[in-house]
């Protein structure tokens, strides 16, 4: 067993960091946040490098990986705040011609909403008539749809064939979106403790006080512990893994980002801190993939009769 | 990442289960929780038969006598014995996963000798007097004095929270040996023979009403300075190898027990109908999420230690501060699917709740585990 | 508005208090841990000293006050772990002779469990068949009845004529629970206090550690809580707010006996700390008056439709 | 122990009902969130028409221009304002409830005379100069500078956190006049007027996206030494005595509204569905029992602080810890009754969720309120 980063997986995942780092700064994040939008010159090279490809068969032109190697990708993109409707490209990369480059950008209903309707060229599920919200998250446009669960597969798109409704949630969406949430954690703690380290009060660093101090530790544990099970999950690829990875995640992010603004303080509750953006984008993530009541379902439903 | 094992790990595997299968319907009959003589004999005859079949000291150094066994073998052991419903490690705990390793990697040739092979062969019980009543998160404050005369110390105090301190050979033991030097600086590790004169046991009774553990005095015991491991003074860091020990993978058999509970607790939901509240019912779902990713955690934390070829880092924290909780989350639920039940010490589980109410505070409480885990993974300082 | 409590009450509290130092003093507690059975002497005096009869009329021999006093009471006797079926005694002045003195002792079935059923003289409710349970409680002897709610109304009692039995859970003996739990709630959070400013480790009382301040602070902050609505509910008598007091007496007893072990640390795992008399007495009172759920339902149903 | 109101507090609500039945409709619209002129007018105006009914300062002594009311009538009138849908105290919160009372019971005569009465008629609008980028938690750690020259004091610095700043007349300021005395001993409060040259607001969006908020530069502005309140380095006990009135009955309105909100979710999940699910359901029961709750303790705090006739104590961290965790968990439970409708800003709530988030970090943060509960209520030693 070794249940553990290989060299490559490790290479990888600091491959993704260091283009996001390169393309998507904080300058980048700040531009975004001004300026919504999609970068599609941004979104052509994740396609380049595969972000999107990464699972396909090489011999349909993908880079031929799995599971565990997609997690680590969306979980950086995840602790950066990377824009854009991510999962349902990477899960049309196969179907849909254009999404494995980057060319085609491709949306999804999911939950009654649908992230970045107006920015996509294809569109899975039934999206006729949707409104638009005004979103929360300022990384994210919403819109919302009329009623889930359309009855029948319909085309909204601009390139290739019919495309199947999304109905109940595909499962490695969620476990992608787990692994997004899990970015998000990691990087609440990081921001967490770094303020921690370096803000004074009383005479000393906050992060010296043991109420923010157990506050950041609680923060790790919870993330820890979301890391194994997301990444558990996309080695077995079994459902009841995902449930398990997408509640813990989520819980994850939503506590951590929510924790992250307590240490920050006054400072954390700035439009200029991106904590808020983190806590948002979490808010964002744990609608998709249906009610969390679902997964808890999911997983009492495999406790033995 | 992979959670697929080899074919020897699993060849391993497979011959334990077989040799399992074997030799547990042999075992004598469980003795009761209040004799201690005989889970004394029944722990060392386990012991004994691990022994003979070659599984003694999995995870122990070959040179000490030990297996030599990956952290995955081991990991796989603890998941299959208890699985098997194979006695615990009982009587055996001290000197398997403290004394032993810390002999192992800071005694003598001499020492490693004399007191190493009857812990193997379960044929000598170890006991450990680190906790007193003055020093207990802070262990470093510990106050039992041990004086030099001639070859030997002389140890006067108190110790408290040993388990098996009845039926014990001997004691890992911490002594002040330099009152004047900076606290961790002054400290000394001794192996005590429980049958010295001098030395009291009292059992003491916990909240649940039974006498897992006792307290030790010692009053002018004389130990040879002989039994010393490490120098003079320098037990703390001595001690620190055996608590990382004790951090690591001890909580396997534990976390797989749990599962199996979750469980049975689901079962007597769905008979006594409280299954059919969604929120209960979802409780037992979340719960098995967490037991599902503590268990993935385990194998995360055991791949890693493979990896670095080393002990368990802090990693064991992190596990130990989840763990607790959710444990007691368990029983929680556990006492609201048995309603008024819960109140019957008869009824599966409602000792188990009372116990499992130790686990944030014993083997470091959660308050130090968490800044332990701010202080050496997040790198916050340390307070003032 | 004068919500507070005025001189009379608290001449009352103090006066119940004293007598129960007096009567039930530390060594009374241990000595009735190693051999439970109830203290007639102790009853009686209980009677003499109004303690059942406090809500009586004057003219049929009782104290003449209301449930505010009589939450008080309880409150104190809560606080010191009194053992004894003192609700059902308590609610039994009126109707069963000899209640109100402290000469008969008055048990009643509630949620499928009887306290003290075996020193019982009268019980309410059908307890035919009950069989002894070995209780979490050294100082609460507990039975479990086969069925709740029984059809008819059964005199299983030695005294007095047949007595209605306990349906639905008597609002009144709901709040005097809650009252006891309060009693509970707030001596966990002295005792906590206490031990965290005396025990000292790392060169300091444990007190002075924000781990410890915070988890007494919480305590404290759960008790007050818990006894604006205890107090409230006591001068309402309103069922609704009975089910609010119920539910916050219940949480602060049974968290904050919980935290009170947590800061004790291994000393409070110990037989000989009064710690888990506390913690217990708080698991056996939150089982009285049917499942919390029901009281959240209560409060639910009280919710505009 | 009794809620009953006499007949002179009954009828004080009765005049007070009356009275805002009849003048309410008579309210201009309300302004835009953004038009800060707007809001200011708006809330001059409606002091303005408390004054003229003699409602103004109604918790103020009357030698100050108040009406010396009881601590229960002012709770009615904070109850009943709220009930009745009455406009916020808004601009006229720090002049009403910071600077006016402080002004009152530290100011000098002739200080109060110029004071007071403008802000009692709705003439003047105050706002709060405490806090800095760098002086949040550890408020007496501030460092606006004030130099003395001649009559005056010349500011340096900057504030942060500042209300109503934009179209503020007033600013009371704390500066430190002393910076080589104990951080609490050299700090002093000056009434700053927010025209003087050198002062620059510039406005502080919050993560709500609204700018509620703003930073206020102080670039060596003259302040006269007659501004000063109570004496030179006097200026935290001046303060403490201002924030102790910020700790009393400043939620009241908040209470009432987060039970009518309550309500109001109640019957949107028993409209959108979600109410069938008993846990969701029963959330919210447990909420109604906690605004009970909160209410209740409300009315202790302002009984007790009646019978003492002086300042509500520590009782406002209790109630400001409790309910600040309680108003996050209305909102969350809000969140999963709207599903996905949560995360569109138009649905009622999602905004108020955000700004839920800063009740437990402003005002002093929880983790200071429970220093300030452990040790001034529990007597536990503070930390070194």
């Amino acid at each position: 067993m070794r249940f553990r980063l290989t060299d490559d997986q490790r290479a990888l995942r600091d491959g993704v960091r260091q283009l996001l780092a390169r393309r998507f700064d904080r300058e980048a994040l700040w531009a975004a946040v001004a300026a919504p939008g999609l970068d599609r010159a941004l979104w052509r090279e994740l396609g380049a490098a595969g972000f999107f490809a990464l699972r396909l068969p090489e011999a349909d032109g993908g880079v031929g990986l799995g599971l565990p190697e997609a997690v680590l990708a969306f979980q950086e993109a995840g602790r950066v705040l990377l824009p854009g409707p991510l999962v349902a490209t990477h899960l049309a990369a196969g179907s849909v011609p254009g999404a494995a480059t980057g060319e085609v950008v491709v949306a999804a209903v999911d939950g009654g909403l649908v992230e970045w309707l107006a920015e996509a060229d294809v569109v899975r599920g039934e999206a006729s008539g949707a409104v638009p919200v005004r979103s929360v998250d300022p990384l994210t446009p919403l819109h919302r749809v009329a009623a889930e669960g359309s009855p029948a597969p319909v085309d909204t798109g601009r390139a290739g064939g019919p495309l199947p409704a999304m109905g109940s949630p595909d499962p490695v969406a969620v476990l992608l979106t787990a692994a997004e949430q899990l970015g998000t954690a990691t990087r609440a703690c990081e921001l967490a403790a770094q303020h921690a380290r370096t803000r004074e009060q009383f005479g000393q660093p906050i992060g010296a006080f043991q109420a923010v101090k157990h506050l950041c530790a609680e923060m790790l544990v919870r993330a820890e512990v979301a890391r194994a099970a997301v990444y558990a999950a996309a080695v077995t690829a079994d459902p009841v893994d995902i449930a398990a990875a997408r509640l813990l995640a989520d819980e994850a992010a939503v506590l951590g980002t929510r924790d992250c603004l307590q240490v920050h303080g006054g400072m954390g509750f700035t439009w200029e801190s991106e904590v808020h953006l983190h806590l948002k984008r979490a808010w964002v993530r744990a609608q998709r993939g249906g009610a969390n009541t679902e997964s808890e379902d999911v997983l009492a439903a495999d406790l033995p009769t | 990442m992979d959670l697929a094992h080899s074919p020897e790990e699993e060849e391993f595997r497979a011959r334990l289960k077989e040799w399992l299968a074997k030799v547990l319907p042999t075992l004598p009959p469980k003795p009761s929780p209040d004799d201690w003589p005989g889970r004394r004999a029944y722990d060392l005859g386990w012991q004994r038969m691990l022994h003979d079949a070659g599984y003694a000291g999995l995870h122990w150094p070959v040179d000490a006598g030990g297996q030599g066994a990956t952290p995955t073998q081991h990991l796989i052991f603890l998941e299959e014995t208890e699985k098997a419903g194979a006695p615990y490690v009982g009587a055996n705990f001290v000197g398997l996963l403290h004394a032993g390793p810390t002999i192992a990697a800071e005694g003598t040739p001499g020492q490693r000798a004399r007191w190493l092979p009857p812990v193997l062969r379960g044929e000598e019980v170890w006991c450990q007097g680190f906790s007193e009543p003055d020093a207990g998160s802070d262990l470093a404050a510990l106050r039992t004095r041990a004086c030099r005369d001639g070859d030997d110390y002389v140890v006067t105090g108190s110790k408290i929270w040993t388990s098996h301190a009845e039926v014990a050979d001997w004691c890992e033991l911490l002594v002040r040996t330099d009152p004047h030097a900076p606290k961790h600086r002054g400290i000394t590790w001794l192996a005590l023979p429980m049958d010295a004169p001098g030395v009291t046991v009292r059992p003491l009774r916990t909240l649940a009403g039974s006498a897992e553990f006792a307290e030790v005095f010692l009053d002018e015991v004389r130990v040879p300075v002989a039994n010393r491991v490490g120098d003079e003074n320098d037990g703390w860091r001595v001690t620190m190898v055996t608590l990382s020990f004790e951090r690591g993978t001890a909580f396997v058999g534990e976390v797989v027990a749990c599962r199996r509970v979750l469980r049975e607790i689901a079962r007597t939901a769905r008979a006594n109908g409280r299954w059919d509240d969604p929120a209960l019912r979802r409780r037992l779902g979340r719960l098995e999420a967490e037991f599902r990713a503590l268990w993935r955690l385990t194998q995360w934390n055991v791949s890693e230690a493979e990896a670095s070829g080393g002990v368990p880092g802090v990693g064991g924290s992190v596990f130990k501060l989840r763990y607790s909780q959710v444990r007691q989350r368990l029983y929680d639920a556990a006492a609201d699917i048995l309603g008024p039940d819960c109140l019957d010490l008869d009824r599966p589980w409602v000792l188990d709740r009372l116990s499992s109410l130790s686990y944030t505070i014993a083997a470091g409480t959660s308050q130090i585990q968490r800044n332990i885990v701010a202080e050496r993974i997040l790198g916050l300082p340390k307070g003032r």
